[in-house]
């Protein structure tokens, strides 16, 4: 029992205190210094505490979030005078919670077994054999966590109605309706995994992607359910509330829910969206990249390249479990900046949705498509169970996209028309062009 | 009567005119530097030429004597052309100095040449030098470079001030103002050669750098420095009076005015209080609320109204007919009282111009309101014999311009009660209990009547600042409080009222002043006649 | 809404939108009336930055009031300066040199794409594209150094004077404009592209805030708002001033009068007004950039330093400005809006009597409660009045 | 008369509707710039901005910077004040004080000149208005910000204090603004 107490702690430790929370506070930092290069500026730089040689150490910025921390906690936490005293203080709590518990769930690497640790008797290794990396292994994972992280949009309504205002309210009600619709989405498109891998419990699903497919094609989720993964991003980041889904917030229109919140009530739900999208890059990956496996360089039954060299008979059980254990949280962890590093990138690539849309979005494209792929799944699983043919009929899809995103139309812009310079025989037929070339 | 064509048009004229003067009167602006309608004709600037149909040569219009069936042409390019010369000619030595120069902004040669030249310089001969800062007298210094020799000022001094100090010297280009040696213009009226210098050659002293002519704000008032009363401009800028020049009255003062009126330009500015004074014990007066000072004169005069006596209510000779009236009603409504104090200023220089020896502007005026309400009038020493006597315990003080300040205020020492309207701070406010703000005469709206009988109109030329007030408006302020509210909303009214109360205001229409003032049916003293 | 029985009763909300708002760009106050998300009725109040342009112009010289033009419409400052100052001539009755009219146009031109970026940049942010709006700025921040290299300020330029305008081309000026058109307009493309296509944007904009030929004329539409509309009406076409008659551009004209066309509209007029001035950096002759008639323009310095006449006619000019002849006159241009007109009395003094502004927006703000808002949803306000490019300093006045 | 019809550049078909591949693009374009300005050199990048205090622009000759009053060869104030700054200065800022001078060939000078900084619109036509060339506004720096109000009302003896910038030519005096007529001509 105290083994089990300490490996937890150990885990939650690692997970929530050296894991999330600083890369979500990085990514406050990330967010603003990506979409600054992203759009030719600087970004945060300056902030600095001390210097060393007479020179301020800036760090690139990257002391910002501190000073940010600070300046959060120590401004006046304002409640509007006519809101919910009680539920505007624990609205915050709400999303930020729920979306840390999610994370429980989430292998974060492979088990490990416990023999190979120090500290422990005969009897615990009989009755623990491994030490999952993962909070909690729950055979039900996968619905558990769906089922907690739609109770984090009570946060975002809590707060809405709290407030006491009305835009605060209208971003509130979006945030539910929203959060509620892709809920169904989101749910919908994790069936093909489940259906192609057989399992509901994450490191199932993982070790489940961690086999040499057919054609020496790695299991991927986003390989097996490629449109899956699509719609199942799509719907997550619905999900975080963020560009081009951010109509809860809809900053130049209704501001958003917490509109009221100050100090560090706004600070959580700012957190909260950053811890949001790590869980979303976490998730992400468990389902559909493998989570901490990288194909053909280190994987449970199929190391088949790279470390051919690196097994346990040749370097000792313990050293090649360490080995093992630190490669594939290091993989796991550069997944999930990766994900991270692309929501970002996304958020300051689009313009927003308009809340029917989203709405439309939500109900009549990524349902059906959603219902469709698991139809078309389960037809092509039942036909070919060694997920070979989905393999391939994948690559043909993301092939398929990617052509049509290099190869595709382009618009013509009516300064290429003319091209300047040569504007002579320019006429007044200059409507006749073609607009598209396909 | 004769007539002259004039552009084309028919222009009757008197036998004797001259083509300018017809001109004018037809308002065909014909430019001109040396002429003067009210001095001789020198016809030396050359500026008024016209072309006379028969004439072999373009003609002054100045000088020109208009006859009956004369031709005349003041826009044709041939006038043109010789008004843009001449101008040229005036201009050839003059000096690159509009920015030191205080003439700018209301100079001829600038206005002229705006309208009449228009072109560049084409001179590239070095100007000729000449002295540039003579200080001829006192109050006028004269720039020798600028000068266009139009000798206006010479005439001035012969003609109207009969005084003859300035003359020409020199031939040529070389010509200049001078004084004779050992002669200096310091004659009473030497200002205004100042005025009708149409350059910048004659510059005042006391008007020299203070501000630009093209900053001031002008309002029309009479002159407060005698009984004369002549018509002037109060020229301003942010409630600063800079100078006072003259305004144009037949009646009156003609176009000048004697340097002494000119120098109370800085009355209004000097020790102005815009706030109320309150003094508590031997202290010395501290300024405060305009509101919290009124309760507090009201308090003071309370215990003493209604009593009939005790109370000394003085007014100063510089009121106005309308603060006068309303100053008699107080005095009789709420103090109930039947004499009534006059302080104003002794009689001081005269002379055969315009000044008279009485120094006080509105002696007539409050003479004869006080005289038809029936208030016995009390001087100066008379007050002071009643302060010592502890007839009287309270004074009321409206206006503080008198000649026995000191004396009064001294006398006025043991007085538990003084209470003290006025615009500016004198020895009267230092031993006043209370003391508020009023208003000087270039911002108050109101009646003089002068020397002559002559009702003249003050305009108020800018708004009181701060808690200032007109003094009627206190003595209202203090009736209502004290239980008598009178309904004057506006000057109109009074002027109504004391039309229809005052049998010597019956005829003079006192609602209906015009700007030059209305001649009252009254006798006029034979010394106040004027010989200009 | 259905009339069952069982329907809940509802009230409507009325939310404020403004008078400080993210998205009311010049302070403008909206009382919307929601059904839900959609707009029921919307009530806009303008003047909230009202700061009494007109009343201030009757205080000061005719050349004074340059400088608060400036203020107008404060994206696009020169059209302003040259609007105004074109209604003075005309008024005047005077030609301005060529080279004069040339480096108007080339002024105009620049700053009329600076107010197009500037526009359409907002409309992309405030549909949540904020990466184009930077892009945007950034571009339009470039063409900012080359005004500011012409005119000594980036937005308060004060640079057209009675009868011509305050400086000549720097040297060197033409091949730095067209570099700084050439990296703008790299990013301007950078802009177009990451919006005009994409649907999530496009359903944004397409179909919203329509209006017809007919009510954009009947309310007085003007500039890119009622070409969007399919009205190729461009006063440079249709009355043309300065020397745009000599120049080779196209009107761009939408069908539809949605936002989608406007943000189309304002893409190619950019586009266009980079081509004029790629042409008039090429036609543009030597000469002087002011007349001198010492009525109206302030003689040249060394006259001033030097000559008494030169002297007297600064000091006239100064002290009392300009004496405009009496009279009243209508001065028009293509501001970035629209029809940007002075209306301006004088009554022969070197003061304004009158100076009246015909502002493209005010005219356009008008259509927003009775046609572009009502039966939209609350997140189309935006781009709709974005797409208006309601200037407050314009409107407001 | 040449007319565009915008929309003829558009079409809504399938590539449009289905939304991934317009996005991708659009990802390629901000991923783009986002490498250029984090990994490229100094050609490809293209940050615009500027690290103020450390790094300053330099404005262009034209640009109208803070006031400074010109000062004759002695050192004195080349201002008579003759207030012709203070009455074409559309924003009022600009206060004169006049003295007499003891040198009777300049006879007047400003005994105060002060600029409130913070009415001030920097329009320029002071310098304009200027009849002896003794303001300029080409310091080339512009106006520093202030602590208080009475910060920003600068006076005679710093104005005289600032320094022009070297190459940049006199704004309007020694050159004929209007370029072309030599004096006399």
């Amino acid at each position: 029992m105290l083994f089990l107490l300490v490996t937890t702690l150990l885990k939650f430790v690692f997970l929530v205190l050296l894991f999330i929370m600083p890369l979500a506070t990085l990514l406050t930092w990330m967010e603003r210094r990506q979409s600054a290069l992203t759009q030719d500026r600087l970004g945060p730089w300056r902030a600095s505490f001390f210097s060393i040689g007479g020179k301020p150490v800036r760090l690139l910025g990257l002391l910002h979030p501190i000073a940010d921390a600070i300046k959060m906690l120590f401004k006046e936490p304002f409640t509007p005078a006519s809101a919910d005293k009680r539920l505007h203080a624990i609205a915050p709590l709400v999303g930020y919670v729920m979306a840390l518990v999610v994370m429980s769930v989430i292998p974060f690497g492979p088990d490990i077994p416990t023999s190979i640790l120090p500290f422990v008797s005969e009897e615990t290794i009989a009755k623990y054999p491994v030490v999952p990396l993962q909070v909690v292994r729950l055979d039900a994972g996968i619905l558990w966590m769906f089922a907690l992280a739609s109770l984090g949009v009570y946060g975002a309504a809590l707060a809405g109605w709290a407030s006491n205002n009305r835009f605060a309210l209208l971003g509130g009600l979006r945030a539910s309706a929203q959060a509620i619709s892709y809920e169904v989405a989101l749910g919908l498109t994790v069936v093909g995994i489940l259906i192609a891998f057989g399992a509901t419990e994450p490191s199932a699903i993982v070790n489940a992607q961690n086999q040499a497919g057919g054609l020496g094609l790695p299991l991927w989720g986003i390989l097996v359910q490629p449109l899956g993964a699509l719609l199942f991003f799509i719907a997550s980041v619905a999900e975080t509330k963020r560009t081009p889904f951010d109509v809860p917030e809809g900053e130049s229109e209704i501001i958003g829910y917490f509109v009221e919140y100050s100090s560090m009530g706004f600070g959580m739900f700012m957190l909260g969206e950053f811890v949001e999208i790590v869980v979303l890059s976490a998730v992400f990956s468990t389902l559909f990249l493998g989570g901490w496996d990288l194909p053909w360089i280190m994987g449970n039954d199929s190391i088949w390249l790279g470390f051919t060299t690196l097994t346990p008979d040749s370097v000792g059980v313990g050293t090649f479990h360490l080995v093992h254990m630190l490669l594939g949280m290091g993989i796991w962890g550069a997944k999930i900046f990766f994900l991270c590093a692309l929501q970002l990138q996304i958020r300051w690539t689009l313009p927003r949705f308009r809340y029917d849309q989203v709405m439309n979005l939500g109900w009549k494209m990524l349902l059906p498509l959603a219902l469709a792929n698991i139809f078309v799944s389960a037809a092509v699983i039942w036909w070919d169970p060694s997920l070979t043919a989905m393999t391939v009929l994948g690559l043909g899809f993301i092939g398929l996209v990617i052509l049509v995103a290099v190869a595709g139309p382009r618009r013509r812009t009516a300064h290429a028309d003319h091209g300047h310079g040569s504007h002579a025989s320019h006429s007044t037929d200059s409507h006749g062009h073609p607009a598209t070339s396909h | 009567m004769p007539s002259l064509t004039l552009d084309g048009k028919k222009v009757d004229f008197q036998p004797g005119e001259t083509i300018i003067q017809a001109a004018t009167r037809e308002n065909v602006e014909i430019p001109y530097y040396c002429w003067h309608p009210r001095l001789s004709v020198a016809a030396n600037c050359r500026m008024c030429l016209v072309e006379v149909e028969k004439a072999p040569k373009l003609m002054p219009a100045c000088q020109t004597a208009a006859t009956d069936g004369m031709v005349v042409h003041t826009q044709n390019e041939k006038v043109k052309d010789a008004q843009r010369a001449v101008h040229e000619f005036l201009l050839v030595n003059h000096p690159i100095d509009c920015p030191i120069c205080d003439q700018a902004g209301e100079c001829k040669l600038q206005d002229y040449y705006m309208e009449y030249q228009l072109a560049p310089s084409r001179v590239v001969e070095h100007k000729v030098n000449k002295p540039r800062l003579e200080e001829l007298g006192p109050h006028v210094v004269y720039n020798a470079e600028r000068c266009i020799v139009c000798t206006r000022c010479v005439r001035f001094m012969d003609e109207v001030a009969q005084n003859p100090q300035l003359g020409v010297f020199n031939r040529g280009d070389h010509s200049e103002i001078g004084c004779a040696p050992g002669v200096v213009l310091d004659d009473a009226y030497s200002l205004n050669t100042v005025d009708v210098c149409p350059v910048g050659a004659l510059t005042s002293t006391i008007f020299r750098f203070k501000q630009r002519a093209w900053n001031l704000k002008r309002s029309d008032s009479v002159c407060g420095g005698c009984a004369r009363g002549c018509n002037i401009h109060v020229d301003q800028r942010s409630g600063v009076v800079y100078r006072l020049l003259p305004r144009d009255n037949d009646a009156v003062n003609k176009s000048w005015l004697c340097d002494e009126g000119r120098l109370t330009y800085n009355r209004p500015n000097e020790g102005k209080i815009t706030e109320a004074l309150i003094r508590e014990g031997q202290d010395a007066p501290t300024t405060t609320d305009g509101v919290a000072a009124l309760n507090k004169a009201v308090e003071l005069l309370k215990p003493l109204a209604n009593a009939g006596k005790g109370v000394a209510a003085t007014l100063s000779l510089h009121a106005t007919v309308e603060e006068a009236y309303v100053f008699g009603r107080f005095v009789k409504d709420v103090l109930k009282a039947d004499t009534i104090g006059l302080v104003g200023l002794l009689p001081g220089g005269q002379d055969d111009l315009l000044r008279v020896a009485d120094k006080n502007p509105n002696r007539a005026g409050v003479m004869a309101v006080f005289a038809d309400m029936g208030l016995k009038p009390v001087d100066e020493r008379e007050l002071m014999q009643r302060m010592k006597s502890g007839t009287v315990k309270a004074w009321l003080a409206v206006g503080h311009e008198t000649s026995f300040g000191p004396e009064l205020a001294l006398a006025a020492k043991g007085l538990e009660v003084v209470v003290h309207v006025a615009y500016a701070r004198g020895p009267i406010a230092e031993v006043a209990r209370v003391t508020l703000p009023g208003v000087s005469w270039v911002q108050t709206d109101g009646t003089w009547v002068n020397v002559q009988q002559r009702a003249q109109r003050l305009k108020a030329g800018f708004l009181p600042e701060h808690d200032a007030k007109p003094t009627h408006a206190w003595l209202m302020d203090i009736a209502s409080r004290l239980g008598v509210a009178y309904a004057w909303p506006s000057m109109t009214t009074i002027r109504a009222e004391i039309e229809s109360q005052l049998p010597s205001f019956r005829e003079a229409k006192l609602t209906q002043v015009p700007p030059t003032g209305t001649q009252l049916p009254w006798a006029v003293p034979a010394e106040a006649a004027s010989k200009i | 809404m259905t009339d069952t029985a069982f329907d809940l009763p509802t009230r409507n909300m009325e939310i404020a939108l403004g008078p400080s708002h993210p998205a009311m760009h010049g302070t403008v106050r909206m009382m919307v009336e929601l059904d839900g998300e959609t707009i029921v009725k919307t009530e806009t109040e303008v003047g909230f930055l009202h700061r009494g342009f007109e009343k201030e112009s009757e205080s000061v010289h005719w050349a004074q009031v340059m400088p608060y033009c400036d203020r107008l419409n404060y994206v696009s400052p020169l059209i302003n300066n040259f609007a105004y100052a074109m209604a003075l001539e005309k008024l005047c009755e005077v030609e301005i040199p060529e080279r004069a009219k040339y480096i108007r146009v080339i002024a105009a031109e620049i700053s009329r794409i600076c107010d197009h970026m500037t526009c359409n940049g907002a409309m992309g942010m405030e549909v949540g594209g904020f990466t184009p709006f930077l892009y945007m700025v950034e571009a339009r921040e470039l063409l900012y150094d080359i005004v500011e290299e012409l005119t000594g300020q980036r937005i308060t330029v004060n640079f057209a004077r009675i009868g011509g305008v305050a400086h000549d081309l720097p040297p060197g000026f033409a091949g730095r404009c067209k570099e700084a058109l050439n990296k703008a307009f790299k990013l301007f493309d950078d802009a177009d592209a990451l919006l005009t296509r994409n649907r999530i944007f496009i359903d944004r904009m397409n179909k919203v805030g329509r209006i017809t030929k007919e009510q954009a004329i009947a309310y007085g539409i003007t500039g890119p708002m009622l070409r969007a509309t399919g009205v190729a009406y461009d006063l440079r076409k249709a009355a043309p001033y300065d020397v745009y008659d000599r120049m080779e551009f196209d009107v761009p004209v939408g069908d539809n009068g949605d936002t989608y066309d406007r943000w189309l509209v304002r893409l190619e007029e950019a586009r266009q007004s980079r081509r004029i001035v790629e042409q008039a950096l090429a036609q543009i002759p030597p000469g002087p950039i002011c007349i001198e008639d010492p009525r109206f323009v302030l003689p040249p310095k060394d006259e001033v330093y030097t000559s008494i006449e030169g002297l007297m006619n600064h000091f006239k000019l100064i002290i009392e400005g300009a004496r405009v002849p009496a009279g009243e006159v209508y001065g028009y241009t293509e501001g970035g809006n629209g029809e940007l007109g002075f209306y301006i009395v004088s009554d022969g003094s070197g003061k304004p009597y009158k100076c009246r502004v015909r502002s493209p927006c005010f005219t356009a703000m008008q259509l927003l409660d009775p046609i572009l808002l009502p039966g939209n949803m609350i997140s189309d306000i935006v781009p709709i009045f974005g797409s208006v490019n309601m200037i407050g300093g314009e409107c407001d006045r | 008369m040449g007319v565009v019809r915008v929309r003829d550049r558009v079409e809504y078909s399938l590539y449009e509707r289905s939304f991934v591949p317009e996005i991708l693009r659009g990802l390629a374009i901000t991923l783009g710039h986002f490498f250029s300005n984090a990994f490229g050199n100094k050609e490809t990048r293209n940050l615009q901005t500027v690290r103020y205090p450390e790094e300053q622009r330099v404005y262009p000759a034209r640009y109208r910077g803070q006031h400074r009053l010109l000062q004759r060869e002695d050192g004195s104030s080349r201002c008579v004040a003759c207030y012709m700054c203070s009455t074409a200065c559309p924003a009022y800022c600009i206060h004169i004080v006049a003295a007499e001078s003891p040198d009777n060939r300049i006879e007047k000078y400003p005994a105060a000149f002060e600029i409130d900084l913070l009415r001030c619109i920097y329009c320029g036509l002071c310098v304009e208005a200027c009849p002896e060339d003794a303001i300029r506004m080409d310091t080339g720096v512009h106006t520093p910000p202030f602590f208080t109000r009475d910060d920003a009302v600068v006076g005679r003896i710093d104005l005289l204090s600032l320094m022009g910038r070297a190459g940049t030519a006199p704004a309007y005096g020694a050159q004929n603004y209007r370029e072309g007529k030599p004096r006399g001509a």
